[in-house]
């Protein structure tokens, strides 16, 4: 299960790679945001995997909590920045 | 300007790595970092504090004098901030 | 009681008179002055009984939250703490009195918080003073130097950008100074001064530990305003309120410089420094060059705080240089001149805060026939003056004097060169003030009748005038009990070469 | 663990530092700020302190980039560099 | 059988007395010939007293059931129960729902939540196997050479009223096949849809329907609407 | 009544989500003995549950709850109780921050009194960091000039 | 028995990481920016909720477990919320939505 | 050579992020991209201290498990990471914080003066 695990989190990290493309050339700021909340779901799986690595899945689920917590306020205030510049 | 930059930052990158051969082994166990001060805090967090997380007891018992200086931190910056940018409410 | 327990008033009661403050404002605004005063008197007297009894009993050491040394944080306080707690919590305190017309002028709408971060500040310094921990000391300097953006960049025109340099240079230097503390840590594991200086010298040969020393030079030198690196500081001194540099331009230098001691001669042994490294050469040709620097845009400059800094680049010249001398002679001058310069720089900066309380402004012309209009002040300059420069009976003599006479001993002359040269420079730039002051009195007739009554100019207020005239005293007394100074206090303060 | 993640997480958090400052947009410089810390927050997860990627994660990663939209919202994204 | 009688009648009556409180708001207003300033803060006054009703009657029930769930929500995490902790979470839930119980239901009748959460469960099954449709849907797209799209915004009424079951709507229409809400103006739901068949499900109204059942907006239980309208109806005769 | 026109989803969401958040933030705040979290994070936490109000309900909404004079109230508040602590152990004949003495007016033993020493500190430090968060995110949010004050001055 | 459930949250696990790579491939891969937001809000929606239940089932019925579908279903309700706030930023600063070229005319 | 290489890389990587952050902090003309690399380089000391902390082989987090908590083993520092650095850090990161938010301020302050963000026209508009 640990090595289906490293395999899971290994195929995870090559996603967050590809979308890194769109983070770091996506043209606009709409595209970057769009990717950054895309990259904010996959780590999260993968900080609840690191959990499962150390044998401590409690002590990381309050961190990815948090983490989906402040992804999300962030999102809206991006998105209401650009609301009230356009 | 960004020349003279670029130069001094490769001067002080240059300087770290120089004082990187020294060090000990990166994640060794018997590092002096780990042996000298922290197993205290390790072996006698329970005994001590009744506090599991070590982080916590250190940070609020062993050196709660830091997270004093620290909240003070915080605090200044909330009173700059307030000194800075507000200003005066207009009456009526 | 209160004895063994003044230590953590001296840090705690300003403190807790900063968190008070805003709330006092609510009520009152003129109660915050009080309160300030109050706490600062606290703590002034906190600190001259830990200064009394270290005289008499020798070193205090204090475990917060009664944990011992390596493990808990502690405060070491020896002669040289002693000494630097006494000057820091007293300019704050005269500051404070000095301060109430010149903020009620300058900032009348943000007077409350304006002291809020005067104490914060205040504690500050004293928090790295009195602390035996490096990263406590790196905490306290963050609530200095954060207090002193924000009071920075309050002050007149172009003061906002000033301090959002200071920003970003403070930034590097303190994150010099961790970087330098996490070196430390990475080959020892212990964080409290004593202790580090118990295992470092086993591993002077280390290059970890040499780039630890390299950093935290660099980062004490942005943060002490050292030559190549004192670009913030004119700026930022000049710009900012005068009672918010008042307050810092005396104290955040020497504080540096102050730190600097404590990690060549407690933390790093002075083998380390002289004998390993080239520190003598190094620190010996910044301090000169810092001195010419500092001494030749001085006079280049026509704002009498713009001077002022530069004068303070170059008296952070003597001290690192006479760091540089090497020999117990020097080092005693050292730390007389930074007792000396912490009294100096904070006459000058009353007497340029009256002036522009007066004036609206502090170009140099501005002292045209002052000594008429407000004699007491200008004899109080008139002292600083003196002092500034060198001469006898004012307490800025002994320390040259002592640099000087270390500066023979250790064989180099071209300091002494350019102690005398800066000397010499002084002279010009004083006696130029006093000459217009002085003299030009026909021409500032003519100009008050050009302005009409309106602008005729009368002596300071008294809480203005009364710290100024206090400091003209301290200094003539420092003079007077050099000797007695260097016997009790500083002789011991003062490594063993 | 034998596959080194933080080395892997390390090549992404210096792809974001190198877009943050390249960028030439305020408002995207900020949120790969915000993404580089999010990054931080995983590697210091992986490494075990997880005090610190809990701190990361609500300070520097939340709070920090919000003050940042903040500011951007009161003065302007354009720049020059 | 009774119970549609009684709500076709309440409906009735509601009806009635809504136009009647319509005509009394009217007369009022053209009987007392007040300038258009303090005629607004009439209708306001009116529309205070109208919520305000609702209000007073409810808030101590809100609190509670925001505290129990609070409460629970916190042995969830805690999961520590002994009575330090319990206590603390206690007095936690209690500051929390003190502060907060206006925000969480700020426009739901707290007698209905039973029947809201229990319909809500029956209705997550169809919603579930929605989200696998589109997911599936997303990733033919996505893996398909040609990418067989042509998006297009269209926008579309709706007879749902209240905010949450708005929201619901909203969300629903995001997670299912080919369509993402945009924005609502004006209750008139902006969506963006892949395509035109896409869209075109979507007008259909099954979603819409399902919730409005679940949110109970189908069944026109407007009881204490009718004794409100009649309470105040009485109070201006 | 339902705002026609207004961002009702993101709205409704935050609404709903807000004292869970706020709820979560406690759990942080006295669950830093157990497990990752304690007064910076929870406070943190929280400041931001005000945040996401401030941002999608408006200031009218936030002032009512929390305006920015109980902010400087409250970081007041919290740096108090920290120091406040310390200096009760000082008058209870210890060092200063000597939690174990403690003991004396808790009646528990002295590891356990630092345990609930430990407590009241990051409770006082998650108001302060809470009230900071928010004052120094209203300040720049709004450029420390209140909406209303604004609208008044136009 | 416990091996059946391993089973199972493999299958959701997996689940997920397909799902995650589709929405991966159309974030890439779509036109523009709204067509891009059908990607990552549907997909890693699902894939999210697959996946953290996998690894809930196989952690097994505890409070851990609990814990981890809470965060399940606040993704499930935050994320049409944060990709509903995107696309109407979009909209209102202007972006024009892409359209086939037989459509535009 | 390789071997040092390869076995400190966590410093490498830290060197080249404060290198990247100090170099946006001295050579950039935008005040937001100059705190933006005073972040990073901030950020890349707090990866040093991490660094540290860390220990090879086995080392779980610094909380105690419920076993070691009541006393049931002995309990051996290798087991457990170093959590001085960790609690550094944290005061480290709160100070990162609100010198970020001084900094913001004082950036809001200069563009309400002036209208930009750039140095060079700020000191142009002062002249």
């Amino acid at each position: 299960m640990n090595n289906f695990l490293i395999v899971i989190t290994l195929a995870l990290c090559l996603l967050v790679f590809v979308v890194l493309y769109r983070v770091v050339f996506g043209p606009g700021v709409f595209n970057r945001i769009a990717a950054i909340s895309a990259i904010g779901t996959k780590t999260l799986v993968i900080l609840i995997i690191f959990g499962y690595f150390y044998n401590r899945v409690e002590m990381f689920i309050d961190i990815s909590l948090v983490y989906a917590l402040l992804n999300f306020i962030g999102c809206v205030a991006a998105a209401k920045y650009l609301e009230t510049e356009g | 300007m960004k020349f003279l930059s670029l130069i001094v930052t490769i001067i002080t990158g240059a300087f770290l790595i120089y004082g990187t051969f020294d060090m000990p082994e990166w994640g060794d166990p018997n590092s002096p970092a780990s042996r000298h001060v922290s197993p205290r805090y390790i072996e006698k967090t329970e005994i001590e504090t009744a506090t599991p997380n070590m982080v916590t007891s250190v940070l609020a018992d062993y050196r709660g004098y830091d997270t004093l200086g620290e909240t003070t931190v915080i605090f200044t910056a909330g009173a700059s901030c307030i000194l800075l940018l507000r200003r005066r409410k207009k009456k009526g | 009681m209160i004895t063994e327990q003044a230590p953590i008033l001296i840090v705690i009661v300003p403190l807790m008179a900063a968190l008070v403050t805003p709330l006092l404002g609510w009520i009152r605004k003129d109660i915050c002055y009080i309160w300030v005063i109050l706490a600062l008197f606290v703590s002034v007297m906190s600190s001259a009984t830990v200064l009394n009894t270290v005289i008499h009993n020798g070193i205090i050491h204090y475990h917060l939250g009664n944990w011992l040394p390596p493990w808990g944080i502690e405060y070491v306080i020896d002669h040289l703490n002693a000494m630097m707690l006494v000057l820091v919590s007293g300019t704050a305190f005269l500051v404070a009195i000095y301060s109430r017309r010149s903020i009620e002028q300058e900032l009348p709408e943000q007077t409350v918080y304006f002291y809020t971060l005067f104490l914060l500040q205040v504690t500050g310094f004293l928090g790295i003073v009195i602390t035996g921990d490096v990263f406590n000391l790196y905490v306290f300097l963050e609530i200095a130097s954060l207090a002193g953006y924000a009071l920075i960049a309050i002050g007149e025109e172009g003061a906002p950008l000033a301090s959002f340099r200071y920003i970003i240079l403070g930034t590097v230097g303190a994150c010099f100074y961790l970087l330098g503390v996490g070196y430390l840590y990475i080959v020892t594991g212990s964080l409290n001064m004593a202790d580090l200086a118990g295992i470092l010298p086993e591993l002077y040969g280390s290059k970890v530990v040499l780039v630890a020393f390299a950093f935290f030079m660099v980062g004490l030198a942005l943060k002490m305003a050292l030559f190549p690196l004192h670009v913030w500081l004119p700026d930022a001194y000049t710009k900012a309120p005068s009672v918010a540099s008042t307050l810092i331009a005396p104290l955040m230098t020497k504080v540096a410089i102050y730190v600097l001691l404590r990690l060549m001669f407690t933390i790093f042994r002075p083998y380390l420094s002289f004998e390993l490294l080239p520190m003598t050469k190094i620190l010996l040709i910044a301090g000169i060059v810092a001195i010419f620097a500092g001494a030749i845009m001085a006079l280049a400059q026509v704002d009498f705080k713009r001077m002022l800094c530069y004068i303070i680049v170059a008296e952070v010249g003597y001290m690192v240089g006479g760091i540089g001398l090497a020999n117990s002679v020097a080092i005693k001058g050292v730390v007389l001149h930074i007792m000396n310069d912490v009294v100096m720089t904070l006459g000058l900066f009353t007497v340029a805060g009256i002036i522009s309380f007066k004036m609206k402004s502090h170009n140099l012309t501005d002292f045209k026939g002052l000594f008429k209009k407000m004699p007491l002040t200008m004899a109080a300059f008139v002292v600083v003056a003196l002092s500034i420069i060198g001469v006898p009976p004012t307490c800025g003599f002994f320390s040259k004097w002592y640099l000087i006479q270390g500066s023979a001993l250790a064989g180099n002359w071209i300091f002494i060169v350019a102690l005398l040269f800066s000397s010499l420079i002084n002279i010009v730039l004083f006696f130029r003030i006093i000459e217009i002051g002085y003299y030009n009195l026909d021409a500032s007739v003519s100009h008050g009748h050009d302005h009409d009554e309106g602008s005729v100019v009368s002596e300071a207020p008294v809480s203005m005038l009364v710290p100024t005239l206090a400091v003209a005293v301290i200094i003539l007394l420092i003079g007077f009990y050099n000797q007695s100074i260097i016997t009790n206090i500083i002789q011991y303060a003062v490594p063993k070469l | 663990m034998t596959i080194p993640f933080d080395l892997i997480i390390q090549i992404f958090v210096i792809i974001c530092a190198i877009a943050a400052i390249t960028v030439r947009d305020l408002l995207s410089a900020v949120m790969i700020l915000g993404a580089y810390s999010f990054f931080m927050c995983l590697m210091w997860a992986q490494m075990g302190a997880v005090d610190v990627a809990f701190t990361e994660a609500s300070v520097s990663a939340g709070i920090g980039t919000i003050l940042f939209i903040a500011a951007l919202m009161k003065t302007t994204r354009r720049t020059k560099d | 059988m009774e119970v549609t009688l009684l709500v076709q009648a309440a409906d009735d009556a509601y009806r009635i007395l809504e136009n009647a409180r319509g005509q009394a708001v009217e007369l009022l207003n053209t009987a007392t010939k007040l300038t258009s300033d303090t005629r607004w803060m009439e209708e306001k006054k009116i529309e205070a007293v109208l919520m305000g009703a609702q209000k007073k009657k409810s808030s101590l029930q809100n609190f509670v059931v925001t505290f129990l769930m609070l409460f629970a929500f916190w042995a969830l995490l805690s999961g520590k129960f002994d009575s330090f902790h319990l206590s603390l979470g206690v007095v936690c839930s209690f500051v929390v729902a003190l502060l907060g119980h206006d925000l969480l239901f700020a426009n739901v009748r707290v007698g209905d939540i039973r029947v809201i959460v229990q319909r809500f469960l029956a209705y997550l099954p169809w919603h579930v196997y929605q989200i696998v449709v589109a997911n599936f849907h997303v990733a033919y797209l996505a893996l398909s050479p040609k990418m067989p799209i042509s998006p297009k915004i269209m926008r579309f009424k709706t007879k749902l009223e209240s905010d949450i079951s708005w929201v619901t709507l909203a969300n629903s229409i995001t997670l299912t096949p080919g369509t993402i809400t945009i924005d609502i103006e004006e209750g008139e739901f902006v969506v963006h849809a892949l395509s035109e068949k896409l869209a075109d499900d979507l007008n259909t109204g099954e979603m819409e329907d399902r919730i409005a059942h679940v949110f109970m907006e189908a069944d026109h239980i407007y009881i204490q609407d009718v004794l409100d309208v009649a309470r105040i109806f009485a109070e201006f005769r | 009544m339902i705002i026609r026109g207004e961002d009702i989803i993101i709205k409704t969401i935050s609404r709903v989500l807000v004292p869970f958040i706020q709820l979560y933030a406690l759990y942080v705040i006295m669950h830093g003995h157990y497990s990752p979290g304690g007064g910076f994070q929870g406070g943190v936490i929280l400041g931001a549950s005000m945040v996401l109000l401030f941002i999608t309900h408006g200031y009218a909404e936030v002032n009512r709850k929390f305006s920015e004079n109980i902010a400087v109230l409250f970081s007041s508040i919290g740096v108090l109780i920290y120091s406040g602590i310390g200096f009760l152990c000082l008058l209870l004949l210890g060092n200063y921050l000597d939690y174990s003495k403690l003991y004396k007016i808790l009646s528990v033993d002295p590891a356990h009194a630092r345990s609930l020493g430990i407590l009241g500190v990051e409770i006082g430090v998650g108001f302060a960091v809470m009230a900071v968060m928010f004052s120094i995110f209203f300040d720049i949010s709004t450029g420390g000039v209140s909406p209303d004050d604004e609208e008044e001055a136009e | 028995m416990m091996s059946v459930m391993t089973i199972v949250s493999v299958l959701f696990i997996l689940g997920g990481l397909f799902f995650f790579t589709t929405a991966t491939i159309g974030l890439i891969r779509f036109p523009d920016f709204f067509t891009r937001l059908h990607a990552t809000g549907k997909g890693d929606t699902l894939a999210v909720f697959l996946s953290l239940l996998g690894l809930a089932l196989y952690e097994g019925f505890s409070l851990t477990g609990l814990k981890i579908v809470i965060i399940a279903i606040f993704m499930f309700i935050a994320q049409p919320t944060a990709t509903h706030a995107i696309s109407k930023a979009g909209l209102r600063f202007g972006l024009k939505p892409w359209m086939r070229e037989e459509d535009r005319k | 050579m390789l071997e040092f290489i390869i076995g400190k890389y966590n410093f490498w990587i830290y060197i080249i992020l404060m290198m990247i952050g100090f170099y946006a902090m001295i050579s950039k003309n935008n005040l937001i991209k100059k705190i933006i690399g005073m972040n990073i380089f901030q950020t890349a000391i707090i990866l040093f201290y991490v660094s540290i902390a860390y220990k090879k082989g086995g080392a779980t987090l610094p909380i105690l498990t419920d076993a070691d908590a009541h006393g049931e083993h002995i309990i051996t520092i290798a087991q457990y990471i170093n959590p001085l650095p960790h609690v550094l850090m944290l005061t480290a990161i709160v100070v990162m914080v609100a010198t970020l938010g001084v900094a913001l301020a004082i950036a809001i302050m200069l563009y309400r003066k002036y209208h930009t963000l750039e140095e060079d026209e700020i000191i142009k508009a002062l002249k």
